[in-house]
């Protein structure tokens, strides 16, 4: 028996991450016993719901390491839970994948920290890059104030420079807030703006939507991949969300894939497993704890050990696994492994994600 | 009409009546006197329900009353003026007394209201005022107008005269003595126990929760332990 | 002579109605000044103006020759004020020695670090307090009751218990609001007793009490008021013969009662 | 002008829903002196429960009728075995109960409708109306006029019935309420049937706009109860102004100022009425004579 | 002999903080022990506000938060060592709460509660949106306390767990020692006096806006520490230590232990900070279970655990 743990906000203000996230590994690890397990072991998965809190995620890993002594954990589902975690793991030489987007994770490179999603400045990059195609160079940008918001909004500005584009406007929300006309208000009437950015995840990113739709905005509208799941349309509806474009994963597009895309194959097999099992459309998430518990297994295979040492080792040696993010290539210097062609930029057109290329 | 036997009633661990036995006829005045802390007003809350009763029995006009909740007593026709008076304080002295005709809806209650603004000039002329504001005394014979707007058959009376001016004190006794006309049945706890038992038909006296002399008032006036204890005379 | 007190043009208003008017009246110490007046007279009102309780609107007043107009309770307190409540105030979850320990406060308070440290200097303010205030409470007759929950006494109880507790602060004039409510005729007059006795050691009274026949029994001086207005003044001869207060506020038969127990 | 008229808009529109929270608490509030912590949840339940009626396949009349009664339900049942068996407590403890029960509710719709976010269709359309440049939608007033007749149902509820009545007395002396006869127990049900329904009320009237999901309860207590608290207490007048002000200044701070400190800017404004106010905007005074 | 409540209560936390490492398994249990002790120090700063003064507030974790953020910060900006960090931590929380505790603490009730809310929620909101100073929602590092070293070097080596464990218990004791002296204490009955009638106690002559002050502040200093200790023990903070929920939380272990005594609100303490890790094998019931344990706490002992337990052995039940 491989003993492996997880501490995922399952429950919370980020429960929006979490959730799927636990039900991801739930499933994969069922799936990976009902297989006979990883070099003839089964898999003892122990997870825990530290509701988004880092203090509770600390005192988790504590208890993974010390009290269920694991070998490996997966988890830290926001930047704070995930910081909490691997100050622990990595005093104890316990190899740790995180699923929050924050660079500090990874950067400066911590022996046995690594993550699956990308950067949150990758993100930024890509839609930069899409609106440097369409001769954007004025934003106005509403953030959410929770963690992935706010993070991803300082990334942006950060690299916004590069681009050539300035930000006009800067605005931001709560995540409970009901109505953002206000702030929209403000951005359409400010000059020269010709784009608007939200980063965000949760409800607040759909009244974003709706709410620019009320107010007729005609700018284009980009989104975070903090909403990239069928959720979102729903919620904001198809006719308000027609035209936004955000930064996806291939789980979006499974049906649209190319046979030859080297993602195909996971991404059908975690899109058809995880919506069978929860009745809930897959996103982004999820497919972040997908691909982290891909690595950590396919880690253990090659490893043929499960000694924490040699996980470690074997993660760092990672290269061109095909996850459902992108293709993974670890090394000693990127404990990420993903570059920017992971995120391809994807249109809501009719209610359906299609690929802008 | 009302009879107690063998009445204990405690708090928490400690039993402070132990066992009383008294009875009130229909029409009558009947006056419970005793030093502080001797039990009176528990005596009267087991009987109004809002203190529960550990042993014994109260039976009013034939029926037991154990276990029927207080809300329910005032309208068999028990009601109280508790001690402390016990007012709301924060609604109107017009609400305060309406409040006190809650089982009623009839016409009767602007009447009753008038009877007790008749009575009591000085609530007609706050009428209107929050309780809470009201002079000490004043909300006494709030609690008095309040409890007889409860129509009461049998009234149970803690300390009315408590915090008045001489004047209405023998008002108050009057109030009390017409009752009786009107066929209302009272049971009276009083510190001014001369005035009470002036008025009263008999009397209980009571001693660290237990009955320790009873009788018609008269004698209780006229005895010598009674005046040196409780009369001061 | 120098009052201890005095008390000048006095007045207060609530909403129109002028609950205590142009009221003046001096108190003395080792005396003891009865308020009367019916019910609603402004009697408490004027113990909460004097005490600091509430500000008045117009008037003064002067404690030993200090104006100390609206000031604030503790500060009365300071300089030697001291009341009992009509509508009991008592630190109910409290034991009853310790209410009684609490009138000590002027005497036990000290710096708070000190009181967190638990230094020798803490506990002997506190030592002495608790000694005083188990003599006072033998003095009111409830040193039995001592570690009781004060919440749980009985009525008359806690009325003495009050006295108690504004006993303790060795007031040089004290407010007494109907201290023998509550209390039957032997009962009051041991509360009687009491406070002959303070007001002998040197205390100045200011008394409000229904009880007629203490009232005369034991007064020096009485102020009467009505409708928040001084109607009488004097001793306590000439003010129950007096026909405005018999008809106002005695009635004949306490007026009898009263001149009765006068004689 | 047509930017100033868009931020009023934004702010009765959250405020709308901020009064009708706040209304919410008054009812139990005025019956027992418990801000009863668990008010969000029932908002929560009321957009919740119209959403899977919806989903089910029922139409959203009815959907929001079965919501109103459940959660009402739900609000007596909790009255029945969590408030009363604890009654004599402490008013401290009681807070500690509805906060336990609002923990417990929300735990309760997470495991039976899951952690998704959702909605249901606006009543009226999705078509915003222009006005001076402006636009708002008819949801919005349709949160707006529920606020106003909640507000003018409870004025009058408390104003002239004797039942309304009844409940001030129960929380202002229940001991007495008891001894003229008050049924002081029903009374607590029937605050918290009616509590629990205008909670439900403000879910289904605002989740079209606001959306809804297990845990959106805290956010909507804590701005009713702030939103109440600002207007004054057990007050409905008071409930009523104090959300939408609330709502109007969050708007306008967001418009004019720093939309990332425009939540820091209501508490600002609260703790300065309280301030001049203590019991703020309408908040009766207690009146207790020493 | 007689034993006095206050040795009684701190006897029994000395033989619990120094026997319970007997039982534990494992390292993990230091490091729940540890939480307890943290937690227990703030929740015996409520003791002293609401379970002596009978002041409401609902925003003290803006206190703690100023306290691990001080930590945080201090060290690196100005060069403290986190000890010393610690300090001004608390005289921070002592100088804010001074200065926030005037205008407020003339509010009662519900109206104190929602004004403390606010404060509450300011520092939350600063530590939130002060991006370049705080890190903002995603936290940031706390510097090593380096004590653990220095005891090492003196011949004492313990695990950080261990370490942890028993340093918050020896400042609960401490802690604790104080408040119990203050109950007692002339100013101990001063703020449990005012807290039951504050008329009476003016008029006994207690300064009432003083007293609460000194209780909000000596409370925030309480919160501060807890803040502190937080911060250096996890190495990384994040703005969650200011918000409303660890609010409410302090104020919830308090009422469930037994607000009105120190033995009590600790005990509370270690009930809701041990509950969530026992209830994980109920995974998705979690939530529910907690609140139910909450009401029925609430509902059969309305004093509050220990109190009410108490009360029941001793038979003097209500
Ligand atoms: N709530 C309570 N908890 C505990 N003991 C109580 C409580 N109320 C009263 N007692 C005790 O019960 C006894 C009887 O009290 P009760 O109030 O019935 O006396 P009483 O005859 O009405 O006195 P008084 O004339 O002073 O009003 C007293 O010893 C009192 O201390
Ligand atoms: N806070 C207040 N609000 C409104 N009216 C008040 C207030 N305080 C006093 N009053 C009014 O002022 C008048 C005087 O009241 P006060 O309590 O001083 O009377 P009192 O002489 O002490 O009467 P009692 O003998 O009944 O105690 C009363 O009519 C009362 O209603
Ligand atoms: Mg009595
Ligand atoms: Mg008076």
């Amino acid at each position: 028996e491989i003993r492996i743990g997880a501490s995922v906000s399952a429950t919370g203000p980020a429960a929006f991450l979490g959730d799927p996230e636990a039900k991801t590994l739930e499933m994969l690890v069922e799936q990976i016993n009902e297989n006979g397990g990883i070099n003839g072991e089964e898999i003892a998965l122990t997870l825990y719901d530290d509701g988004g809190d880092p203090n509770k995620a600390r005192t988790f890993a504590t208890r993974l390491i010390e009290d269920d002594e694991v070998v490996a954990i997966i988890g830290g589902s926001t930047t704070g839970t995930s910081m909490s975690i691997l100050s622990v793991s990595e005093d104890n030489e316990i190899p740790f994948i995180s699923l929050a987007g924050a660079i500090e994770i990874i950067d400066p490179v911590k022996p046995f920290t690594f993550k699956t999603p990308h950067t949150d400045r990758m993100a930024c990059q890509k839609i930069f890059e899409d609106m440097q195609k369409r001769q954007i160079t004025t934003i106005g940008m509403i953030s959410g104030t929770d963690g992935f918001g706010a993070s991803m909004q300082a990334q942006c500005k950060d690299v916004v420079g590069e681009y050539g584009i300035t930000v006009a406007a800067d605005e931001t929300y709560n995540p409970t807030d009901a109505d953002m006309t206000t702030q929209l208000t403000k951005i359409r009437n400010t000059e020269g703006v010709q784009a608007v950015l939200n980063p965000g995840f949760g409800q607040g990113p759909s009244i974003v939507t709706r709410n620019y739709r009320q107010l007729a905005i005609d700018l284009p509208l980009y989104q975070s991949h903090g909403v990239a799941s069928d959720g979102f349309i729903e919620l904001a509806g198809a006719e308000a969300a027609e035209g936004v474009r955000l930064p996806g994963t291939a789980l979006l597009i499974a049906d649209q894939l190319g046979a030859d895309d080297p993602q195909k194959p996971v991404v059908d097999a975690y899109k058809t497993a995880f919506e069978e099992k929860t009745g809930t459309s897959v996103g982004t998430f999820g497919g972040y704890a997908h691909d982290a518990f891909l690595i950590l297994t396919d880690a253990i295979t090659r490893a043929g050990s499960a000694e924490p040492q040699a996980i470690r080792d074997a993660i760092e040696s990672t290269s061109g696994l095909a996850g459902t993010t992108g293709i993974y290539n670890m090394s000693a210097e990127d404990h990420l492994g993903l570059d920017l062609s992971a995120f391809r930029m994807l249109e809501i057109k009719g209610g359906e994600w299609t690929v802008v290329e | 009409m009302l009879t107690v036997e063998g009445l204990r009633s405690r708090y928490g661990r400690i039993e402070v009546l132990h066992g009383i036995d008294l009875h009130v006829d229909s029409g009558e005045i009947v006056t419970v006197v005793g030093a502080n802390g001797a039990g009176k007003t528990t005596l009267l809350k087991c009987l109004s329900g809002t203190q529960p009763v550990s042993g014994g029995t109260i039976t009013f006009r034939g029926e037991g009353l154990t276990g029927l909740p207080a809300h329910r007593r005032p309208a068999r026709g028990l009601t109280q003026s508790p001690e402390g008076r016990q007012i709301f304080t924060n609604l109107t002295v017009e609400e305060n007394l309406r409040l006190g005709a809650y089982l009623f809806t009839d016409d009767r209650v602007e009447k009753d209201m008038e009877d007790a603004f008749a009575m009591f000039p000085i609530l007609r002329e706050k009428r209107n005022l929050a309780a809470g504001g009201l002079s000490g005394g004043q909300q006494q014979m709030l609690a008095m107008a309040r409890a007889l707007m409860g129509r009461p058959s049998c009234l149970l009376l803690d300390e009315p005269s408590m915090g008045l001016a001489p004047i209405i004190v023998q008002q108050i006794f009057d109030v009390v003595s017409g009752l009786k006309a009107l066929g209302v049945t009272v049971l009276l706890v009083e510190q001014n126990a001369f005035g009470a038992l002036k008025i009263a038909d008999r009397g209980y006296v009571m001693e660290t929760g237990r009955i320790t002399m009873s009788g018609a008032a008269a004698d209780l006036i006229a005895d010598p332990r009674i005046r040196e204890a409780y009369l001061g005379i | 002579m120098t009052a201890l007190l005095s008390v000048e043009g006095l007045g207060i208003s609530f909403g129109g109605l002028k609950a205590v008017n142009d009221v003046s009246f001096t108190v003395q110490p080792r005396e003891i000044t009865s308020v009367i007046g019916p019910n609603g007279a402004g009697k408490t009102t004027l113990f909460n103006m004097i005490s600091g309780v509430y500000q008045p609107g117009s008037g003064r007043v002067v404690l030993g020759g200090e104006d100390v107009t609206g000031m604030a309770p503790h500060l009365l307190a300071r300089r030697g004020m001291s009341r009992t409540f009509q509508n009991l105030q008592i630190f109910q979850s409290m034991t009853v020695l310790e209410n009684a320990i609490a009138g000590y406060h002027l005497q036990e308070r000290g710096p708070v670090l000190a009181d967190l440290f638990n230094l020798p200097s803490s506990r002997r303010r506190a030592a002495a307090a608790q000694a005083g205030a188990r003599e006072l409470l033998a003095r009111v007759g409830l040193d039995r009751a001592a570690e009781r929950e004060a919440g749980n006494l009985s009525y008359g109880a806690l009325k003495r218990l009050e006295i108690a507790r504004a006993l303790a602060l060795s007031p040089k004039i004290l407010l007494l609001d109907e201290p023998a409510a509550g209390c039957n005729a032997v009962e009051t007059e041991e509360i009687d007793h009491l406070i002959a006795e303070v007001a002998k050691s040197g205390v100045a009274i200011l008394l409000v009490e229904h009880d007629m026949k203490m009232v005369m029994r034991i007064s020096n001086h009485i102020v009467v008021l009505d409708h928040g207005e001084k109607i009488a003044e004097g001793d306590p001869a000439s003010v129950s013969r007096n026909p405005a207060v018999i008809a106002a506020y005695l009635g004949t038969d306490a007026g009898t009662e009263a001149a009765h127990a006068d004689g | 002008m047509a930017e100033l008229l868009q931020f009023l808009f934004s702010g009765v529109t959250v405020g709308a829903v901020y009064a009708l929270v706040a209304l919410g608490f008054t009812i139990i509030y005025n019956a027992s002196d418990v801000v009863n912590f668990a008010q969000g949840e029932f908002v929560m339940l009321g957009g919740m429960l119209t959403f899977v009626c919806h989903a089910a396949g029922l139409p959203l009349p009815l959907a929001a009728l079965i919501a109103i009664v459940v959660t009402s339900a739900i609000g007596v049942a909790m009255n029945k075995l969590a408030i009363e068996p604890a009654r004599g407590a402490p008013v401290v403890s009681l807070i500690i109960i509805t906060i336990g029960a609002s923990i417990f509710i929300r735990g309760g719709a997470q495991l039976l409708f899951g952690k998704q976010i959702h909605s249901f269709p606006a009543f009226s359309g999705d078509t915003p109306l222009r006005i001076g440049g402006a636009t708002i939608l008819p949801q919005s007033l349709w949160v707006i006029g529920g606020a106003v007749v909640v507000f003018v149902g409870l004025w009058l509820f408390f104003t002239r019935t004797l039942t309304g009545r009844a409940v001030l007395a129960t929380s202002n002396n229940r001991l007495a309420a008891q001894l003229v006869g008050i049924n002081t127990g029903f009374v607590m049900t029937l605050s918290f049937a009616l509590s629990a329904g205008i909670g439900a009320l403000a879910g289904v009237l605002a989740t079209p706009i606001t959306l809804t999901s297990y845990d959106v309860g805290l956010a909507f207590a804590l701005k009713g109860f702030a939103a109440a608290m600002l207007g004054g207490m057990g007050n409905p007048k008071g409930a009523l102004a104090g959300g939408f002000l609330l709502g109007l200044i969050e708007a306008l701070t967001a418009g004019y100022l720093s939309s990332q400190y425009k939540d820091a800017a209501a508490f600002v404004v609260i703790l300065l009425v309280l301030f001049f106010m203590p019991q703020g905007l309408f908040g009766a005074k207690s009146t207790e004579r020493v | 002999m007689k034993i006095s409540a206050k040795s009684a209560t701190l006897l029994v936390l000395v033989v619990l903080v120094a026997l319970s490492p007997m039982l534990f398994p494992s390292g993990y249990y230091y490091r729940v022990g540890a939480l307890i002790f943290v937690n227990a120090i703030a929740v015996t700063g409520i003791v002293i506000l609401t379970g002596y003064a009978g002041q409401i507030s609902l925003g003290h974790a803006g206190f703690a938060g100023i306290g691990a953020y001080a930590c945080a910060l201090a060290p690196v900006h100005l060069g403290l060592h986190p000890a010393l960090a610690l300090v001004l931590g608390a005289a921070i929380s002592a100088v804010l709460a001074f200065l926030v505790g005037r205008p407020i603490l003339r509010l009662k009730g519900y109206y104190l509660g929602v004004a403390t809310l606010g404060f509450g929620i300011l520092v939350s909101m600063v530590l939130n949106n002060e991006r370049q100073l705080t890190g903002g929602p995603d936290g940031m590092e706390v510097p090593e306390l380096g004590l653990r070293g220095l005891l090492r070097d003196a011949g004492i080596d313990l695990t950080n767990g261990q370490f942890w464990y028993f340093l918050c218990g020896i400042i609960l004791i401490l802690a604790a020692w104080l408040a119990l002296n203050l109950f007692n204490s002339p100013t101990g009955r001063a703020l449990r006096a005012l807290h039951g009638s504050e008329v009476a106690a003016r008029t006994v002559g207690v300064d009432v806006a003083r007293l609460k002050l000194q209780a909000f502040v000596i409370s925030a200093v309480y919160a501060s520490v807890s803040g502190s200790l937080l911060a250096l023990q996890n190495k990384f903070i994040t703005p969650d230590v200011a918000g409303f929920m660890h609010s409410i939380e302090m104020v919830t272990m308090a009422v469930l232990g037994g607000v009105g005594s120190v033995l009590g609100a600790i005990f509370g303490a270690a009930v809701l900070t041990l509950l969530p890790q026992v209830l994980t094998v109920f995974a998705e019931y979690e939530q529910l279970v907690l609140g139910l344990v909450m009401m029925l706490v609430m509902i059969f002992l309305p004093q509050g655990l220990l109190p009410s337990i108490l009360r029941k052995v001793r038979g003097k039940d209500e």
